[in-house]
């Protein structure tokens, strides 16, 4: 089947639409159905995906504006492979976990139409393509955190919207320069990013068009410090809303970095390493201390999955196979470690409708399966070995240390501070007595919460204990990108910088 | 000896003075005559221009311009007599209701 | 004593005359209906000047590009067509929006109609003729009868407006007569080929004359084309107007102007006039500019889109300083495709205007009308959200892609900083649409049943609004053959 | 072979697993005999690794790849050397007895399921600390360990105390695993692997300064396991987990990973000198500086922790000398006398209701005989009195030191052991002899149930003799460690054994003497010497005053003062600006026709200005 893509793509849209018509009461397990079909074709791409051939896959070309090089192109490969799979899969839990009864068909239909934008993003090969879908997934988000928020929900919701479509407006324009100088270069107009990909440019145009696009991601990784619209969206957004948020549109800009400026200016990312390091390092400590100072659960885990996308910008721009198949990786175990730590917070939140840890305390003793699965998820956030996330930072920083000795360990503090936020966190509301009357005799966790929240903690663990299945097409992708990349430099610097799989070589 | 700048000048005084009319007045009324002041003060111009370049165009331009500054009181007049009829005045002030 | 000129009827080619004369005639006819046989109900006139208008198109089309006519005033090229074609189309989108379910007074009046068709020719004289004086003739049709319809609506503040609208026009009327004096005095001749002949000859001697000229020349179109700061009328005419009109007004006449514009100064700007360029460029951004942040603070919905449709224009003017093939091209595409938009959007607003203020005791349409218009009308409320995305330029509806041509067109000849402009105007400007779909969908009802936004809502409305949801919506397939039909009728007409 | 590894590494996961299935249910014994019958099959097949490893086989397996990105490639490998066979030895035959003690000491505590879970977690963990054949999966094994100490420490996590403890014990950890991690990264990127035997085998062609950061590195992290100052102050806080803990965690294994770090990458420290010599020199500074406090500590298991801790020094300074067998032998002994000590402890606070002020106790003897016995035994051993395990071990580092010339660290360790023994001894006085002070305090002491004692049995019995290995388990380790024999005359060397004998006897009859009567006079208390040494020298003060709480302030400021009034600040105001320009370009829109006609008067004049004044050249 070689339309799987643009399947799964328009399959979950399609199904909103005709969602419309399902009534009110079967409208959940309507959802959950579409979310499962989704999750099942993406599982079957993964199994029909060759995951030694390093280029792109289940390719679908077809011109839209032929004039003007739009096309709707789509493809994926190691990179994105898995970002896909992630999206579908953590749509599926978020819907089986939704706890929300307000308005329950309008949310269903717009995260249906979510999932496809999301989808959309990472399986696009066309930079115009890519775009509308990124622009695209605002919109549903806007809803979401808009209409089922707390009391600040459209302020943090305008917000949110406005703040990443000024900069992606920015990355546009860099992205018309590039199809110019593409025009310019082959006299064919093309917003194919494979063929951007194949073009060299002067440096200076590298510089501009890099900050152009890295402002557009940076924006909604979010880089320090262009952060503070998420801390807002989380605070405000419904649990639904931020598992995806924090779980898979986050990684849209990461998956940005790697995809486009990366192998497109490897000259300039080279270039801006130190600037970028440097942004990712305040992200990484400032943000771990200012998750420390919070009194609210569900702002300790928002700060702190700022604090990790630090880490991961850091793996990527290591621009070796290590440090950028880690990062990709660390985008994969973020998104499962994240989603499941917000959907355990929402877990409480439905309880007491409160997230002040100042209100909660011994909940081990009341709710003792609640506390094990949190248990688990911190120590996963702080990166144990044998949980997912240790993979990826480790590779990350392994990756960046290369390039810095001293900003990869005050990088690593960050395993340090994670520690600190997260075990207060854990202590203040887990451990001691409980002291409020209200705590007293909250219910543990019911079936589609805990069946939700151990599929996270099972996955969590298989992927930390055996990587493999899913590091190793990431890997293959990774080094032919990271040896492109290489080849294609034309300065010195970046020539030495851009080290495709040094050790394999002096093994040799 | 009178030359076709003498003409133009006159014609440019004429056209600030409707301009300026255009500026002070605040009765609607004398606003239609200040603008007729401006288009006759461009007729000026343009049937001095043709008469110097010897060709008929800028009288035609002329014309045209008279009848259209006609059709334009015209309509200007039935408008105000309408405005008159509802408000009863034609001073330019009173009517603000939209703004901002 | 001059001597008898002889004419022959062939070198009239009265053909390029046509297209005018049919919507004319059309008028007269409607006119003469009316008085062989009083009150006829309205729809006999609407689907009469629907069919006029068709048979204007037909004729339209079947005029061929690049032929002078009637003493060489008339010039068919294609942006004569193209800008035609899209006047008609427009106008007979706009025509059935008067099939209301509620009774309004101006369609009463067969009178309305006549005076819609004229003003139609002068439109088409306006974008038909390189010649100032045929030019200003169709200018001033065009307006002395829009000033009139929009009176016909027939309340206070359409009055207001009509006078307004009216008394700033009359004074445009009069820079615009001074500019082509000037022209006429300074190269002897009121054809703009000739002029530019004329120019280029003396390799534009006495160039500060000229950029006189050229300034009132600007002061008229601006007018016309809303630009800061001649826009001021703008939204106090669309606020006065009723919403179908204000829709009709914020396309129609401003393409013609664009054509207009366009004739006027790319000869200039081709021939590097340096002055020119730049003051386009300053008016440009300040009107995009300018425009959108005083729509940030508006209440009324109407007004808002007001202020939006200058900021548009003012993006487009920017094909205009451009003035590239890809740039004008992007300019009339950029245009269709807002036609469409805007038309939904106004006819939004029409089909839920209603007598009574309920919410405001000025504005028809304030935000407030529309609060938790999902939860009462979630169709409704999706449609003019669709609307709204579409101006605010996300992809992948309709504006989007005027937008990217628009500014790929001033990336390609290295206006960066403009598109970079153009970009953060466009990320202001989401903030007001974006207001509008708040009220909808995040707020909670204010006192309302859902009846007033169907107020007076009708099948032929609702096909219209349908018809221009389903443009917004799948533009990205009607872009490339859309594209390539403009591209050859400017290509044709060397612009 | 492989089947025993994997026995003896799986069966402690197995019954973790099993024991977690009830984690949340009331105490079931099942899980408890389980658990303890799993982890007794893991001391056969490891007794039986150790048999077939004696004459220098060597067992290595790889399980599966790990982690295979770029040239990074780590697979579950495991090798059991001689090394890690006593390290084996030793971790399965304390953790068997501390699971067997277990069942009797949290018999009445209704988290005793998960108590085991996590006990055999630990051991898991530990067995993959010891027999990786990699540092990443040591690394794994590393934090594997701190996680369960974190859990065991904060067991009763009502207690503020408790769950505090866990955290500083975790975050110190944490610290310490930075440095361990950067080690590691240094040995991929510079050794290109990260298997023991291929970096081992290129140090003699790596250049000095690097070996010297990698082993620096290292030791950073094995100075937070082994809690090495200045990274100590968690353990003494550790001893709020249940007593078996302590026993198996903080004082027989996990502690003597760092040690056990050490002597497996003997290869690279034996290269660096330098970094060696630091580690002798830190040892020994610990190893007096924490008997010190153990002096005057009225905390029954805090004193243990202390001597512990300085145990922990001695062991460093052997391996800071490259005598990398004797730190190892040191290891086992002090794991089997610390850890019946420690069990002895537990039953003394049975017996007094978890009372831990050994001020409050005294004249135990009676009620407690065994106890008594047991640990007794335990401190002589601890004191290095012959013919107990500490006296051959503790003994043998001293020689080390004299004879290689280190004649400072001798002397350092040589009053340590005369501390040692005065501090042990002044506990065991207190807690056994003299008044009985209990009584004031009603407390109703018992002996402990009888299998408690019995599982202590083989401890003592191997606190006793396990010195006697001495000889063979040298020759054993000598395949992989490098063993220098020292010659240093018999004469002096009968000289040392007897100074030493003499100084650790002489601290025991100080103890004995001093306390048989009432012990020291009040007015001691008041000296500055003895405030400083009961408040550990006012480091944990230190830390909380200068590190815990300008970090929270700090955190703070950045929150409320730089991430809310300064970044957020300058995003809304450039909103807000946009947006009051709007209200303030309103007044365009007067409303007013004159206005407005101004305003197009206004534009011509420009315009017309711009016209005449600005003309650039075509």
């Amino acid at each position: 089947m070689d339309h799987i893509l643009s399947v799964l793509v328009f399959f979950p849209a399609i199904a909103g639409l005709l969602g419309f018509v399902v009534s009110k009461e079967s409208i959940r397990a309507y959802g959950i159905s579409v979310a499962a079909i989704e999750f099942l074709l993406s599982l079957w791409l993964w199994f029909s995906f060759d995951g030694n051939y390093p280029g792109m896959q289940f390719v679908e070309m077809l011109p839209l504006i032929p004039a003007f090089g739009i096309s709707y192109y789509l493809g994926v490969d190691g990179i994105s492979l898995f970002i896909v799979v992630l999206s579908t899969f953590i749509t599926l839990i978020g819907l089986i976990a939704l706890s929300i009864e307000k308005d329950i068909k309008n949310m269903i239909i717009s995260l249906l139409f979510l999932e496809m934008t999301m989808v959309g993003v990472f399986v696009s090969l066309d930079a115009i393509l890519f775009y509308v879908f990124w622009e695209l997934s605002l919109v549903p988000m806007l809803y979401i955190i808009g209409a089922w928020g707390g009391e600040l929900r459209i302020y943090a919701a305008i917000k949110f919207f406005l703040y990443t479509f000024a900069g992606s407006l920015i990355m546009l324009v860099g992205m018309l320069v590039m199809a110019y100088l593409y025009h310019q270069a082959t006299g064919v107009w093309s917003f194919a990013i494979t063929e951007w990909h194949r073009l060299i440019l002067p440096m200076n145009y590298q510089i501009w068009l890099f900050i152009a696009f890295f402002i557009g991601l940076a924006i909604k990784v979010p880089m320090f410090p262009f952060h503070t619209w998420l801390p807002y969206a989380h605070g405000q957004a419904p649990t639904i809303g931020s598992v995806i948020l924090a779980a898979v549109l986050l990684k849209m800009g990461t998956y940005g970095l790697v995809r486009l400026p990366l192998p497109m200016f490897p000259d300039a990312s080279v270039y801006m390493i130190y600037p970028v390091a440097v942004l990712s390092l305040i992200m990484i400590i400032y943000t771990a201390m200012v998750a420390y100072a919070q009194k609210d659960m569900k702002q300790v885990v928002a700060y702190s999955s700022i604090s990790h996308m630090g880490v991961i910008v850091l793996g990527t721009f290591a621009m070796n196979p290590e440090g950028i198949a880690g990062s990709v990786f660390f985008m994969l175990s973020h998104g499962v470690v994240s989603g499941a730590l917000f959907m355990l917070v929402g877990v409480i939140y439905d309880r007491r409708h409160t997230k002040l840890m100042s209100e909660f305390g011994g909940l081990a003793k009341v709710m003792p399966h609640y506390a094990t699965i949190m248990g688990i998820m911190v120590m996963a956030s702080v990166g144990l070995p044998l949980t997912m996330s240790f993979v990826g930072e480790f590779l990350s920083l392994a990756g960046f240390y290369q390039i810095s000795h001293t900003m990869t360990i005050l990088a690593g503090t960050s395993i340090i501070l994670g520690a600190v936020y997260m075990l207060s966190l854990y202590k203040k509301s887990f451990f001691g007595e409980v002291v409020h009357e209200k705590n007293k005799n909250l219910k543990d966790l019911d079936g589609k919460e805990s069946m939700a929240l151990w599929t996270l903690v099972l996955i969590t663990v298989w992927l930390g204990v055996y990587p493999k299945p899913v590091l190793e097409p990431i890997n293959t992708s990774v080094e032919s990108l990271v040896s492109f990349m290489h080849k294609k430099a034309i300065t010195k610097e970046a020539r030495e910088v851009i080290k495709p799989t040094v050790i394999k070589r002096e093994a040799e | 000896m009178i030359t076709l700048s003498h003409y133009l000048i006159l014609s440019a005084i004429l056209f600030c003075i409707g301009l300026i009319g255009v500026y002070r007045r605040k009765n609607l009324l004398l606003l239609l005559f200040s603008t007729e002041i401006l288009l006759n003060a461009v007729n000026i111009g343009f049937a001095a221009v043709s008469k110097f370049y010897g060709d008929l165009t800028g009288q035609m331009f002329a014309f045209f311009i008279i009848a259209i500054a006609a059709s334009e009181v015209a309509v200007g007049l039935g408008l105000m007599i309408v405005w008159y009829k509802r408000r009863g005045t034609l001073d330019l002030d009173s009517m603000q209701s939209m703004h901002g | 004593m001059l001597e008898p000129i002889s004419v022959s009827m062939e070198s009239l080619n009265l053909g390029t005359l046509a297209p005018m004369l049919v919507a004319i005639v059309g008028a007269l006819g409607i006119l003469v209906i009316d008085l062989i046989k009083k009150d006829l109900d309205k729809t006999l006139y609407v689907m009469l000047s629907v069919l006029i208008l068709f048979v204007d198109l037909g004729v339209v089309l079947g005029q061929t590009v690049g032929q002078r006519g009637f003493f060489d005033v008339m010039l068919i090229d294609g942006l004569a067509i193209l800008s035609q074609i899209i006047i008609l189309a427009a106008s007979m989108l706009f025509i059935p929006l008067a099939l209301t379910s509620k009774r309004f007074h101006e369609y009463s009046y067969p009178e309305f109609f006549a005076l819609f068709l004229f003003m139609v020719a002068g439109f088409q004289f306006m974008v038909a003729s390189d010649n100032l004086i045929l030019i200003f003739v169709g200018l001033e049709t065009a307006s002395l009868a829009l000033y009139t319809l929009i009176a016909l609506h027939n309340r206070e503040k359409s009055f207001e407006a009509a006078v307004k609208y009216f008394v700033m026009g009359a004074l445009a009327a009069g820079f615009y007569a001074m500019g082509a004096m000037i022209f006429y005095a300074l190269t002897g001749s009121v054809e703009l080929y000739k002029i530019a002949e004329v120019l280029a000859a003396d390799n534009f001697a006495n160039m500060t004359i000229l950029l006189v000229g050229v300034v009132f020349m600007i002061a008229s179109l601006g007018f016309k084309l809303s630009m800061v700061p001649f826009h001021t009328w703008t939204p106090d005419v669309y606020e006065g107007a009723s919403a179908a009109l204000a829709g009709y007004m914020s396309v129609v006449p401003k393409i013609a102007g664009f054509v207009v514009a366009m004739r006027v100064f790319e000869f200039l700007i081709h021939s590097d006039v340096v002055w020119v360029r730049d003051i386009l460029y300053a008016a440009v951004v300040i009107t995009m500019t300018l425009a959108n942040i005083i729509a940030l603070v508006q209440k009324d919905v109407k007004r808002m889109l007001a202020f939006s449709s200058i900021s548009h224009a003012g993006f487009v003017m920017a094909a205009i300083m451009i003035g590239t093939t890809q740039a004008n091209s992007a300019l009339f595409l950029y245009w269709i495709l807002f036609l469409f938009t805007n038309l939904g959007a106004f006819a939004m607003l029409w089909v839920s205007r209603h007598k009574a203020s309920i919410w405001h005791e000025r504005f028809d349409h304030p935000y407030e009308k529309f609060s938790g218009m999902i939860k009462i009308m979630p169709v409704g409320a999706v449609v003019m959200a669709l609307f709204m995305l579409s101006l605010a330029g996300v992809p992948p509806f309709s504006l989007f892609w005027g937008k990217l041509y628009i500014m790929s067109a001033a990336v390609n000849s290295d206006y960066i900083v403009l598109a970079l402009i153009m970009a953060i105007n466009s990320a202001i400007s989401a903030y007001y649409y974006l207001k509008l779909i708040v009220y909808m969908f995040l707020k909670d009802p204010a006192e309302n049943d859902g009846t007033v936004y169907m107020k007076n809502a009708s099948k032929p409305l609702q096909t219209i609004i349908g018809f221009s949801v389903v443009l917004t919506v799948f533009a990205v397939l009607a872009v490339n053959p859309m594209m390539e039909f403009i591209t050859s009728y400017v290509q044709a007409s060397g612009f | 072979m492989e089947t025993y590894l994997y026995i003896a590494l799986f069966a402690p996961l197995v019954g973790s697993l099993f024991a977690a299935l009830f984690a949340n249910r009331p105490k079931n014994i099942v899980t408890g005999i389980a658990t303890s019958t799993l982890l007794f099959v893991a001391w056969i097949s490891s007794v039986v690794l150790l048999m077939h490893v004696m004459h220098g086989e060597e067992v290595h397996v790889k399980l599966m790849d790990w982690i295979h990105a770029g040239g990074l490639y780590i697979p579950f490998g495991f090798v059991v050397d001689q090394v890690t066979a006593t390290m084996m030895f030793v971790v399965t035959t304390v953790s068997t007895v501390v699971h067997i003690y277990s069942m009797g000491y949290m018999d009445h505590d209704r988290s005793f399921n998960r108590f085991f879970a996590w006990l055999s977690a630990f051991v898991f963990s530990m067995m993959v600390l010891v027999m990786s054949d990699n540092f990443a999966g040591l690394f794994i094994g590393w934090e594997g360990v701190g996680l369960c100490s974190w859990a065991l420490i904060g067991f009763w996590y009502e207690r503020e105390s408790a769950s505090w403890a866990a955290n500083e014990a975790f975050i110190m950890n944490r610290i310490a695993d930075l440095g361990m991690l950067i080690g590691i990264f240094l040995v991929y990127w510079n050794f290109g692997s990260l298997q023991y035997d291929e970096v081992f085998a290129q140090v003699a062609d790596k250049d000095h300064t690097l070996l010297i950061m990698v082993t620096a590195f290292l030791f950073i992290g094995a100075m937070g396991k082994s809690a090495q100052f200045p990274l100590h102050t968690w353990l003494a806080d550790a001893m709020e987990g249940p007593t078996p803990v302590s026993a198996l965690i903080h004082a027989a294994t996990m502690v003597t990973a760092g040690v056990y770090l050490v002597i497996r990458a003997n290869p690279l420290y034996s290269a660096v000198p330098e970094v060696s010599y630091f580690v002798a020199c830190l040892g020994a500074f610990v190893a007096l500086f924490a008997a010190s406090m153990a002096l005057v500590n009225r905390d029954l298991k805090r004193i243990i922790a202390y001597s512990t801790l300085s145990q922990l020094g001695y062991m460093f300074v052997a391996a800071g000398l490259g005598a990398y067998w004797i730190a190892l032998f040191h290891l086992m002994t002090h794991a089997f006398f610390k850890a019946l000590l420690f069990l002895g402890a537990g039953n003394v606070m049975h017996a007094m209701d978890d009372e831990l002020d050994i001020f409050k106790m005294g004249g135990l003897a009676k009620k407690m005989k065994w106890t008594m016995i047991l640990m007794t035994l335990a401190s002589l051993a601890l004191a290095g009195i012959y013919p107990f395990a500490g006296f051959f071990s503790k003994d043998k580092i001293l020689e080390a030191a004299f004879a290689t010339d280190h004649y400072v660290l001798w002397t350092i360790l040589w009053i340590t052991a005369g501390l040692t023994a005065f501090y042990s001894f002044r506990l065991v006085m207190l807690v056994f002899f003299g008044e009985e002070r209990y009584k004031i305090f009603g407390f109703h002491p018992h002996e402990a149930y009888k299998f408690m004692l019995w599982a202590m049995a083989p401890l003592a019995v191997l606190a006793v003799i396990a010195g006697f290995f001495e000889h063979s388990f040298m020759h054993m380790v000598s395949y992989v460690l490098p063993i220098e024999e020292y010659h240093v005359a018999s004469g002096t060397f009968w000289t040392l054994v007897v100074v030493t004998l003499g100084i650790a006897a002489s601290g025991i009859a100080v103890a004995v003497f001093k306390y048989s009567k009432g012990g020291f006079s009040k007015k001691w208390e008041e000296t500055f010497i003895y405030k400083l040494l009961f408040n550990q020298y006012y480091i944990p003060k230190i830390y909380d005053e200068y590190i815990c709480k300008p970090y929270a302030e700090l955190s703070r400021i950045f929150w409320k003062d730089m991430d809310l009034k300064v970044v957020d600040a300058t995003v809304d105001f450039i909103a807000t600006t946009i947006y009051k320009s709007g209200m303030a370009s309103r007044v365009v829109q007067s409303g007013n026709l004159s206005n407005m006609l101004r305003w197009m008067g206004v534009g011509l004049l420009i315009l017309l200005l711009a016209a005449i004044f600005y003309s650039p050249v075509r």
